[in-house]
């Protein structure tokens, strides 16, 4: 998947700027081929407290975060304390003396350390002492040897757009400066990029939440209701300015259960609809996400999910809103939850959420985690023309009035899909029910009734078992394994990696894994045949009740052979984690 | 043009006497007189003996849930704005649990009409103290009286922005029936208290009590239901004596006017089978 | 359990005064020491709709509904298409000519029928045609040759009370009318009562939401902040008259969340407090259950479970909550689940809640049904003595100041269960917080503190799992038993007959019943050992997902021999449905 | 008597110049001011920049959730109404998700105080509009200009029945202390809009802005805080020019007060430890 990569983190303040510098790091090793996968680290506040961009470059795409740092730049002391484990006898490690008055050095190893006044620099020379973070872009192309014109294209293409070609200037001459000021430090070390590309020309740079704004757009969505939550704020945002050139219509709710039913009363009016919510936003939709179920309207939730419970952690990242999804509400309820792993997935799940929703007439919950929501990737370019509009049994008007054709909206239909009618038809004129209701829609009390269109509506979860749209179990490894590890979302790219790391440090393929990339329906057949295979499983996952591992037992009776891997911190795993855990554990 | 007969479906279930009855015939009355067609008339509802409305008139429904019905219908509309929406509701759907979202959908604007079967009392659950209740008004769940101080239903969609604020009387159907079709036709957020008495549960607020409390605002003197003033006036002397009528009416702008005269096809009604069309959106993440 | 049992249906329109007629029969099988269990149909309207009330007398304390009638009063026609399936050949047929013109009578079986006019009978005598319902339990009377001195007790007991001494008369008269017009039918039939006797002397007659709402007060419950939804209404209902007497204070609150809330609030505060509830409510309260959870505040929430999804059958039965009470919420949230399964229970579980509240520090969901919470049933008088108040590691302002102590609100105690204080106490001023925190309870982001407070919080329920205020499971049956039969709630005493019914069939003791009282912790070993033990084992739930039986699947990889008997048309399970689905099963 | 000092916990985290510091030392003012001990007092809040008031200010505080604060505060009040009970937050927790527990806790007139830091947009989750947004306002969330009326805070408090309303704003600290210490001693639910500017996220509604436009309401001719009439004009020209100081306060009784007088051990307090006291209640349940 990658061929070696090179990790650069940059630790101050928040408000320091340095998310910006970055981001246009980012942009320049995007430009010059590296694959690319970022890893913010920020505080639920607004300015202050400690700040970190760590980014990784790699010789192809990676999508989870590195636990080695090879550049550290600290802009403040704190930044010792939260990435001096990282570090190894090959680390250059560069501060600023205008903050930094004195350097933790990590035990354990020896890395090398250049002290730069990039401050100082910056405001000598422009005047500006915000200048300091080109100043200190300048100083990593040094380091990496990085060729201008990929400098210059990355610099003018974040800074240009933004604030004009005389910013750009200054901005060139400041990055000069740092390239100068770090060439003139005599031995200083350097550092190579990966040798492996990417095909630039062929990827993109973006966050799971801007990939889920295009596969929501691509897949139809014309109206969304939301409200601000961290981390799934952005999609929204992007949808207020993207959605109403695509004909469609954005809502700031008053709160998620207003933004959820405006979505489910826009679903129930026609159009592909969706909200976008974290953990608290979701937990308040657990009655509409019933109400959608029993009234059988489509409707799309993506949580972007963070740590709980409560309020918690809202800019850390976990995985600990699966069981919520699976089952919240009270009563049976049709649903369907997926979870993309990354951005690709982010884009292509969005997408086909929409058809699912619509087809199986249900709401469907599309899980991302703020790892992937907020951290920017390197991915190879979206292919819209794979993805298709289904929109299940939505009559046409014609369909409606066929002569001899009686339309019933909850219709006992043998797959539990029934045909489905939008106001402004004639001919299918309804009442939409969240009451018990009869095929008719009116509401009805009869027990048989009851149970039938109970029935009905539940059986329509099994059909969507053996969609094409929801997307199946993936796998990684050789299927000789001894061990499995079953992930989902973000965990998945690092355990892939962590897996490589095992074989290169053991010379063993010993593990496969399995992405169960739909929760509910869960791929039952294929997890056990998975898991049958195997002499262990290792459930690996990001939150504290083994949540994954307990929807596995719920299906499968194998619970002697699974073993959870699981980390709560608010940190995602990071693939050498993974391999580290999974070593001891079969050790 | 429709009948009464061809927009009811089945036979309603609330109990002989009930207010509710005029309600669901004005709301007829007003679909028949404004000509709109059924499918393009949608009535939206929460839960309550007055939410079951939509269960007995032939439009396209939708009964959702208890106290979100407004957040529902304000959806169906932004997703197609052709339709005419028709939200129902109860004073504990509308103003208890629904009370933060009407606020909302009064302050937003959006082109629906509310009409509030205001009973003063929750009736569907048997009888407690809903937040019209009177003060004093005894109840299982107030055995010593209601102590909070009740809501001002018209005064609080007019200090929350309402752009058409009216009251009816479950007594006065034709009245009713005209006032629910100049909400209809008004552009903007309609509001329209009705007082639509329980006949079971409430043995305080009665029809006898309402006709006694109420007179035809439009028949006082230097009547304008421009001015914003008087309105607030009479409504703030609702508990004493009920003005029947139109109180307020403005123009302003309706919510996504401006986005929706950009683009004249309703979000629903968007041909969307062609994803590629977006494939645009992708450019900005590209290499330069 | 039982020693035969008499079942009597009254059918008719509702708002009829069938159901204070019912109420009367009650009372006067109750006085003359009959075990008694009622279950009422009705649908969710005001008046009109087919409305009965089934009462089955039995030799014995009983909790289940029969699902055969011996005596059928029918005030209307539709009381056939209810009822005709439970009439055998022994049974009578009661029927008013007034509105019952055709009479359809059930296939399979001819029972005795008699027309008995009613409402003409009571409209010449009495002027009133209401008092159609005291001739009809005249009539009853008669048949069942119930002593005359239980009859003027249980009149004189109910109508006394609310309507003053000539109505009793009156009632009286009518009621003697109706016996003797039954008298005079030549060779009418007669039946007997059962012949054992419960000590009426020892007995309540009670609902399960009266039990709670007595075992809430006795538990030393003195706040309740609720929004009023069937079934749960009477509950706080009751409290609004009650517990201001007791030093309590009852807040209708605008909606659920507002009123977990203020019960979240309250029980910070210092007073034990609940909420009551059913499955929307439920559903809305679902954020708030994971700050009580992540802040460590007691709080107590009751839910008369409901046929859901959404508005779905709101005067019907259903065991359907159960998955959204134990997993709801994002992230991982310390909770308790427990479920009664009869009014005993009821009072002992509802007062027990505030204990486990307490001790714990987090929220507990009693689990009750519709079929429990709002029918009357006879039991043994509520045992006061055996409630203990156990108010766990809340510290006195002694404590708080003890030289040397530093309390910290969020301790990182081995058991997870920390010092507490309330507002008032010097010395034990803190922050309660949702956010995630340190043991101060001041906000933390730190990774490693947060795994190690998500641990302490978690670990609590490790704890709970072995305290004796949560209830241990229950059995009944021969522990030799080839089959077991797992049971929650109010199938509980159904369940437990339907092993005598199988056993009078068929001469065997084949079934051995686990009633799982603590869902949450789950009675993992006791379970696990009991199907052990057991060739098949049936779990027996009323609900459409087999919720009961995926908890237990998760538990116990014993997935093979579970097998799921379930039942969702917003009926509660008679023993004899049981019985009969549980032969099929093992035929 | 507490110091400043005492009443505060760590270092606030707010941006330097944030409007919401000058309303934490309002309230470590009106606290001393009134003498109240730290173990009696109680401050609740939401989430948001403003709702971390609490983890500053060493009283009892509890930090609940988004929107529901009041509802919390309530529930500690009636609990035990020997407590103050502050209740801190801001306009979107206030007034978007927590607006009809607004309307209620109003009406309800439990005797807690709530101070909105109202700056007019959403801080912690970055700068989105606000239900107190002025129309027009741009944002993430409406790139063209907010479309919504803005929520009038101060008439919103006055239609829903509160019983103490203020105004005040973060340049005038000592006014502000003086009007929360007359809010806490007002027996009732006392509201308190507070101008609190976010200088990082809302460059439109600014400290200037807010000078230019408020004028204090005492100094008005014919001042008279009785007058629900005058208060009701001076909160409908909110948007135009902010009356600072006390707007309103009448005396009425508070909720739940007649059952507390006749239990003057509050439920918080109470002896629960023999159940035995409550057999009682089964009797009616028993055969006669
Ligand atoms: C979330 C939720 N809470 C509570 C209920 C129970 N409930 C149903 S209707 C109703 C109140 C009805 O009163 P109102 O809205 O005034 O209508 P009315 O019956 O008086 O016409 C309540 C509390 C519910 N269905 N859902
Ligand atoms: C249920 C829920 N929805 C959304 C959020 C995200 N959120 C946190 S603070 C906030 C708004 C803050 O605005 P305001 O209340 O005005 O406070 P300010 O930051 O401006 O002081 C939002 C939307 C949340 N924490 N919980
Ligand atoms: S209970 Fe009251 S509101 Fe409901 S149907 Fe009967 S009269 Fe109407
Ligand atoms: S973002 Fe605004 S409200 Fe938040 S702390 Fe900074 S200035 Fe204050
Ligand atoms: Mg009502
Ligand atoms: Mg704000």
């Amino acid at each position: 998947m990658t061929s070696g990569s090179i990790n650069i983190a940059i630790g101050g303040e928040a408000g320091d700027g340095i998310l910006s510098a970055g981001e246009i790091l980012c942009k320049i090793f995007f430009e010059s081929g590296a694959g690319l996968c970022t890893y913010k680290n920020f505080p639920s506040r607004i300015r202050g407290g400690h700040t970190s961009y760590s980014i990784r470059a790699a010789g192809g795409y990676c999508s989870s975060r590195s636990c080695e740092t090879d550049i550290l730049v600290a802009f403040d002391e704190e930044t010792f304390d939260f990435h001096n484990g990282e570090l190894k006898d090959s680390s250059i490690v560069i501060y600023d003396p205008a903050k930094v008055k004195n350097i933790k050095k990590p035990e354990g190893c020896s890395p090398t350390y250049y002290e730069i006044p990039f401050a100082e620099l910056a405001s000598k020379n422009f005047s500006k002492h915000l200048y300091k973070n080109t100043v200190m872009v300048g100083v990593i192309a040094a380091i990496l040897n990085i060729e201008d014109a990929h400098i210059v294209k990355g610099l003018s293409a974040l800074i240009k757009a933004k604030k004009g070609e005389d910013v750009l200037k200054i901005n060139m001459s400041a990055c000069e400066l740092g390239m100068e000021h770090y060439r003139k430090i005599e031995g200083a070390k350097r550092l190579a990029m990966p040798s492996g590309k990417i095909d630039a020309a062929d990827s993109l740079m973006i966050t799971g939440n801007e990939a889920v704004t295009l596969g929501a757009i691509a897949g139809g969505c014309r109206f969304i209701a939301a409200y601000p939550i961290s981390p799934a704020t952005e999609i929204f945002e992007m949808m207020c300015s993207e959605l109403p050139k695509a004909g469609g219509t954005a809502m700031q709710a008053e709160d998620e259960i207003a933004a959820i039913c405006a979505a489910i009363g826009a679903g129930f009016a026609g159009a592909r609809s969706m909200t976008s919510t974290s953990g608290p936003g979701l937990s308040l939709m657990a009655e509409a996400i019933g109400l959608a179920g029993c009234a059988e309207v489509p409707v799309v939730i993506v949580d972007a999910q963070r740590p709980g419970p409560s309020t918690g952690l809202p800019t850390k990242t976990e995985q600990g809103d699966l069981y919520h999804a699976i089952f919240c509400s009270h009563g049976d309820i049709p649903r369907i939850v997926i979870a993309a792993a990354d951005v690709g997935e982010c884009f292509e799940f969005a997408a086909n959420a929409f058809n699912l929703a619509e087809i199986y007439q249900c709401p469907v919950i599309l899980l991302t985690e703020q790892v992937i929501a907020q951290n920017k990737f390197a991915a190879p370019k979206f292919d819209y023309s794979n993805i298709e509009i289904n929109r299940g049994r939505l009559l046409s008007e014609a369909e409606l009035n066929k002569p001899g054709y009686k339309f019933l909206r909850y219709e006992f239909a043998s797959d539990g899909v029934s045909p489905r009618a939008i106001p402004s038809q004639a001919g299918g004129v309804h009442l939409c029910n969240g009451n018990e209701h009869l095929e008719s829609g009116r509401i009805t009390e009869d027990p048989e009734l009851r149970r039938k269109i109970t029935d009905k509506r539940m059986k329509k979860i099994e059909a969507a078992a053996s969609s094409k749209y929801l997307p199946a179990p993936k796998f990684y490894g050789d299927d000789a394994a001894r061990y499995g590890v079953i992930v989902m979302g973000s965990n998945t790219g690092a355990a892939v990696e962590a897996i490589d790391i095992i074989s290169a440090k053991t010379g063993r393929r010993d593990f496969k894994i399995m992405q169960t990339r739909s929760l509910m329906p869960f791929c039952v057949e294929a997890a056990a045949e998975f898991i049958s295979k195997r002499e262990k499983v290792f459930v690996v996952e990001n939150n504290y009740s083994a949540q994954l591992c307990g929807l596995v037992k719920m299906h499968i009776p194998a619970h002697g052979k699974l073993v959870s891997v699981l980390k709560y911190d608010g940190m995602s795993f990071a693939a050498a984690e993974i391999a580290d855990r999974l070593m001891t554990e079969v050790r | 043009m429709l009948t009464t007969n061809e927009l009811t479906y089945g036979k309603s279930t609330w109990c002989p006497g009930c207010g509710h009855y005029a309600v669901l015939n004005a709301i007829q009355r007003a679909v028949i007189e404004l000509g709109l067609k059924k499918e393009e008339t949608v009535c939206v509802s929460g839960i309550g003996c007055s939410s079951k409305l939509p269960e007995y008139l032939d439009v396209y429904g939708f009964h959702t849930m208890h106290g979100r019905s407004l957040p529902h219908a304000q959806g169906v509309k932004l997703a197609n704005p052709e339709l005419t929406v028709i939200n129902v509701g109860g004073d504990g759907d509308g103003f208890a649990i629904g009370c933060g979202h009407f606020v909302h959908a009064a302050r937003r604007n959006v082109d629906i009409t509310y009409i509030l079967m205001n009973n003063q009392i929750y009736s569907l659950t048997k009888g407690q103290t809903s937040p019209t209740s009177d003060r004093g008004f005894i109840t299982k769940t107030s055995p010593e009286g209601a102590e909070e101080a009740p809501v001002n239903t018209l005064l609080m969609a007019l200090t929350a922005g309402a752009t058409f604020v009216g009251c009816g009387f479950s007594s006065e159907v034709t009245g009713l029936g005209s006032l629910i079709a100049s909400a209809v036709k008004h552009k903007g957020f309609s509001f329209i208290n009705v007082m639509s008495p329980c006949v079971t549960f409430n043995k305080l607020n009665t029809y006898d009590s309402y006709k006694k409390q109420s007179y035809k605002f439009e028949e006082t003197t230097g009547y304008d239901p421009q001015s914003y003033e008087k309105a607030i006036e009479a409504a703030l002397g609702y508990f004493e004596r009920k003005p029947l009528g139109l109180l307020f009416k403005t123009e302003t702008s309706v919510f996504k006017e401006v986005h929706m005269s950009e683009h004249p096809i309703a979000p629903a009604m968007q041909d969307i089978s062609d994803p590629k069309k977006h494939s645009n959106l992708m450019e900005r993440y590209l290499r330069h």
